[in-house]
């Protein structure tokens, strides 16, 4: 009871201030927290990097194996993401094998990189129909203050652009490695820009307060050239298509700054 | 991927013979399982899919019971036998994520308050799957949530729009979905022109997802018509079978 | 409480007319529910099969993959078969891996399949003990309202029958499917006959109700020609040596009738 | 597979030299794990099994308790080391089954209702396999529950017979059940003609069927004399030492 | 209440004892229970062993099988051990996975096998860097009456003695069996000695009256020619460095004893 | 493993330039997470480890709590980055091992008897391994422990001693640990002289043990001097953040 109505003043405050083009923090509807990106930070990693925004905070890594390509892509190699609620980034989170939430956070960070196609996969292809580079991205959330696939994919492809392919020679159809290293082939920076809506309103980046509050999420990534590539709706509210096509206007603009942000770091 | 299939041919015309803001031909029915508190199946193109519902009942376990509202629980399953490739039956990482968006696109459609300490359990079974299979999934299920007498604020309606071989289309089909450039599912309430379920995968302007967004909500609409017939279609028969049973 | 007098009335009233040789649904002791065979109806799946046997529903698909032999039968394919109590069938199942009850169901399921050797695996070898088809029968139980193991294996069978391989060659030691298909071998169909047991009496097709107040249910399958190639004793009672004699005569009758079904469909 | 073993030679001796209706060595102990309520030991064969019971006991987790009478569970499983090829330690489907039915053929024995919200749990270990160990599981199981002075109705005794070689045969071991034509597990009350678990593997008609079937009764009949003497020892022994303690 | 109570009485009782150099099944401090080995009893396995140290009893089996190498050690066998708690042993174990206490047996078990060098892993490679050897040692936890590690340690060196190998040779780069078999190559026969920390003073062997009152467990196991090879600290107490080494000299000596009772059985 | 690396040179310089009882340079770092009770970082040569704390709080499950003290729960885990060969983020047995022993090598330091029925959750989490993994998470854990405010009777610090190349070392690093003759990771309560965590890898004579125990031990004393600096260094901050604040 006490919790619930604790919520409801707390609801109540967020939402008037944001009806007044306010937020708690200070912020205005389409402003981001302030954000910090590190870079190959991991050295046993083939890429990192580890991404503040706000007080969220997400460190994903990068490494390359040798695998087996799809049966319907043999020509390609193959990129398979994951992300951990790491239990020491929030109370809510525990210890075990991954939740819906942190599928649905690993999908959507895959989504936006794979249907940019930002990993040119092409290249990646060491003997047709049997062995391939395996990309792992390796999301790793260390602390939760709100907003994770926004934090999540920029850490995503500043580590990608980071990593590091050894160079290799095939002998008697084994793959031994050589010295030195190639930077991944990429052809994209997909970049998402996330809204909360609270009664109707939109903002983005939330903070963990107003997605307590919120009552859907929107997630909206941008190629390099301007093109949507991915969407991601969540929460139990609903969105007008008016408002879901005003966002992606605000989201566009607002990718191509966060773009800048990463590929200077 | 060498060769690359044409998608939409010159006269605009799709794979399966449709025009590009064509439905596939749909067949809704309503209240075929006996032991569900509410059921429904659908074929839309190739796709077949039973949707059934239980509750409000009793919580299992009990510590997931919610105090002011009841708890809706949705699983999207898809049987092994009903792609190519047989799938192992425990849940893939897809079928998590679809479970979570689906459950999230009938929360606000739900008068779940009305229902506090009970679970209102969803189940989708996919047993044919061609492409949209979330949406159809949505829109079954919504009636079998009408079959069980769930109250709620309307149906939910579900229809994908995309692009394929370089035009916009409705109601992607499996190579569509897998070979074309972009793919929409929308979820939508249409007495309160509210989306419930967003989601996309391709590469799209902002201009064609407009336009895409306008064509799923037709889409939408034009099978909430369907949605509307097949339950007036099932109360007409209850009806029926009471009057013949009063005859009697 | 409440609940387990309820079912010793219930019990008590299933008991008595089945002691009079009738039962609660108006059918004879020896009488199955109606039933029903779809085929074919998955055109995804290599085979199925749907069966409605009064209020249950089974439905199974086939599915066709090439993997390796059991390394004591290097020469022969491998059946594979699997059973999901989905959630959608009964308010008693539960989403999650297979509990005891589906296990033994789809192992009961595949004794009589493999042990009156109905399918011809000896054929199905591509490259000895190497490579073979698998053949997956997945029984996907739709609505449980009694029987499951009559149903599944009917279904089964039914699916098995309208299964069709992919044509394939052999280059360089890899297997590469043609145009074509050719119909799985099958050189029997085993029918299957459950008994439920109330207080002593033997019949045929119990539904849920049935089971509920049973003390033991019998299963014996038998093949085409008049053998019997499995039994399984389920439930907490116990029956005797005439008693299951006197089945295994019932079961023999009832397996020709059914199996008449099964082939005319 | 590709010669065939010959089971049974012109005498009608089997390749463990027994005779068909003879079955194999048998050595039982009882009361041989300190911790357990009560435990037995079996040898028959090669097959080497320990059984051990638990209970009656408090209830974990507390709701599987049952108002009315005690929980039965049964743990049915082979070491490792137990078979040729070692065994992953998870439950295979097998041991589940087996599992299930062994549990449902103690069920009709003990007087569970005497027990009402406790569970009586019963642990099944294969040591080593040499077929037949449901059965010789049964038997053992039995004498552990009886060494825990769990009251019961009658002993279970348990025993397989089937088809070999072209012979019906009593006691299958393990060539006999891998290369044979059928193998019958049957678990017996012999006081009340009780069969409590039945199983048929392979192909046999009704009449091979009627007299392995009293093959097998006679085999449980046999092994229920020995089952009554491990507990005449065992009770003997314990008498014994007690004297031997007043005594002193 | 009341077992924190009993417990409380009866650690007083146990300490009390210890404190006066005594023990409460009449041991002294560095006795161990009487130990009982039997090998070879389980023909199915490779290797076996049972021994019992009081009423404690473990079994341990030894399978092999032929597998592939770690990538880092190409030229060596694999050597793989495992623990289960088997439910029958104690009211205390459970069915399911292993727990870890289950696992630290394995590991500490395993350490002292691995690091005394006892197999001769290199030895046992088939085909450089393709196939070799693999070597599971399972550990069968019957009766649990204390000091786990020492009674498994004991079983698993004892089973590994009388293990056999199967004779084999390579045709077209496949392995096939030949009839006979060779001894398992051994170079050293690890044994643990495992105490218990009771109210500061040590005691060998506890029993698990003594494991559940003690303050901690310590094992060193020593190699062949006096080497410790292995050290595993238990429990939430703390030891002082003097005791450490204290108890190396006397596991030092234990162990001479406790291997001339493993190389005699 | 062919071609023996040299890891202590003529001059008795090990690979990465350290004399045989140096430690590599630590860093450490208290409160930087912000959701966490308490936390820290710390670098120790190529070593990136946080810990972090959440407690004493309610117990999940409930049926865990213990009715005289806390629960103190442990996990030590790698990151699928932190090691050369990507790691699944499933516990190994390693990691569940280890999360044992540290979890054992807290409980006497902390105070659990002042928090019944609470649970205390400590997380390692090692984001870049270099040797020696479990002996800086405790040495970081620690300080997590003492940010969050739980009262111990003395920090624990921890440090490995071992023999490579023929030499005893401080400190092995992950060349030293994979190919070196053997390892000691201690755990150990200065204030109390009392080692709280002990295992060994390898093979050592009793004399040499000792030896790398004591110099184990001196390690230990000297990262438990750059500790105190370090929760020093944190209390500095906030109390001149607080005059900051005051003052405005």
């Amino acid at each position: 009871m006490t919790s619930i109505m604790v919520s409801r003043i707390r609801r109540q405050q967020i939402a008037q201030l944001i009806a007044d083009g306010k937020r708690l923090d200070g912020r205005g509807p389409k402003d981001y927290r302030p954000i910090q990106i590190e870079s190959g930070i991991i050295g046993k990693a083939e890429g990192s990097a580890r991404v503040r925004l706000g007080k969220t905070e997400v460190m994903v890594g990068v490494k390359i194996d040798i695998g087996e390509p799809f049966s319907d892509r043999p020509n390609e190699g193959v990129l398979t993401t994951n992300a951990e609620f790491v239990p020491l980034a929030s109370p809510e989170f525990e210890a075990g094998p991954p939740g819906e939430e942190s599928m649905e956070l690993a999908r959507v960070v895959d989504r936006g990189i794979r249907e940019s196609k930002a990993i040119e996969l092409e290249k990646l292809c060491i003997i047709p129909g049997k062995k391939v580079f395996v990309i792992f991205v390796d999301v790793y959330v260390l602390n939760h203050d709100g907003n994770l696939i926004d934090a999540s994919t920029l850490a995503s492809i500043a580590a990608l652009m980071n990593t590091k392919i050894f160079k290799y020679e095939i002998k008697d159809g084994e793959v031994e490695k050589k010295p030195g290293f190639s930077p991944l082939p990429l052809r994209d920076v997909p970049i998402s820009v996330t809204f909360a809506s609270i009664n109707g309103i939109l903002v983005v980046d939330p903070w963990l307060d107003e997605e307590e509050v919120m009552d859907a999420r929107l997630t909206i990534a941008f190629s390099k050239d301007g093109r949507i590539c991915a969407i991601q709706k969540g929460g139990s509210g609903t969105l007008s298509p008016q408002q879901i096509i005003e966002a992606a206007h605000i989201a566009k603009e607002k990718t191509e700054e966060l773009r800048e942000i990463v590929v200077k770091s | 991927m060498t060769e690359k299939i044409v998608l939409v041919n010159e006269d605009g015309i799709r794979t399966d013979g449709r025009k590009l803001s064509e439905l596939r031909p749909i067949k809704l029915e309503v209240g075929i399982l006996s032991n569900a508190d509410g059921s429904a199946y659908i074929e839309q193109g190739k796709n077949k899919i039973l949707a059934a519902v239980y509750g409000p009942r009793e919580v299992h376990p009990r510590h997931m019971a919610l105090p002011d509202r009841a708890l809706l629980r949705c699983r999207y399953h898809m049987a092994p036998f009903s792609v190519e490739e047989r799938k192992s039956p425990a849940p893939s990482r897809r079928e998590v994520e679809l479970s979570k968006v689906i459950r999230e696109a009938f929360e606000p459609a739900i008068f779940l308050e009305k229902f506090p300490r009970t679970s209102i359990d969803l189940f989708i079974e996919v047993l044919q799957a061609d492409g949209g299979t979330r949406c159809a999934g949505v829109t079954v299920a919504s009636l079998a949530l009408a079959d069980a007498g769930i109250p709620m604020r309307d149906l939910i309606v579900a229809c994908a729009a995309g692009k394929a071989g370089g035009h916009l289309v409705l109601d992607l089909n499996d190579i569509e979905d897998k070979e074309g450039e972009a793919d929409i599912p929308v979820a939508y309430m249409p007495s309160f022109n509210a989306v419930s379920l967003l989601q996309m995968d391709g590469l799209l302007t902002i201009e064609e997802f407009q336009q895409a967004i306008n064509l799923a909500l037709e889409g939408c609409k034009q099978i909430y018509a369907l949605q509307k017939e097949a339950l007036k279609a099932k109360y007409q028969a209850i009806k029926e079978s009471a009057e013949v049973t009063e005859e009697e």
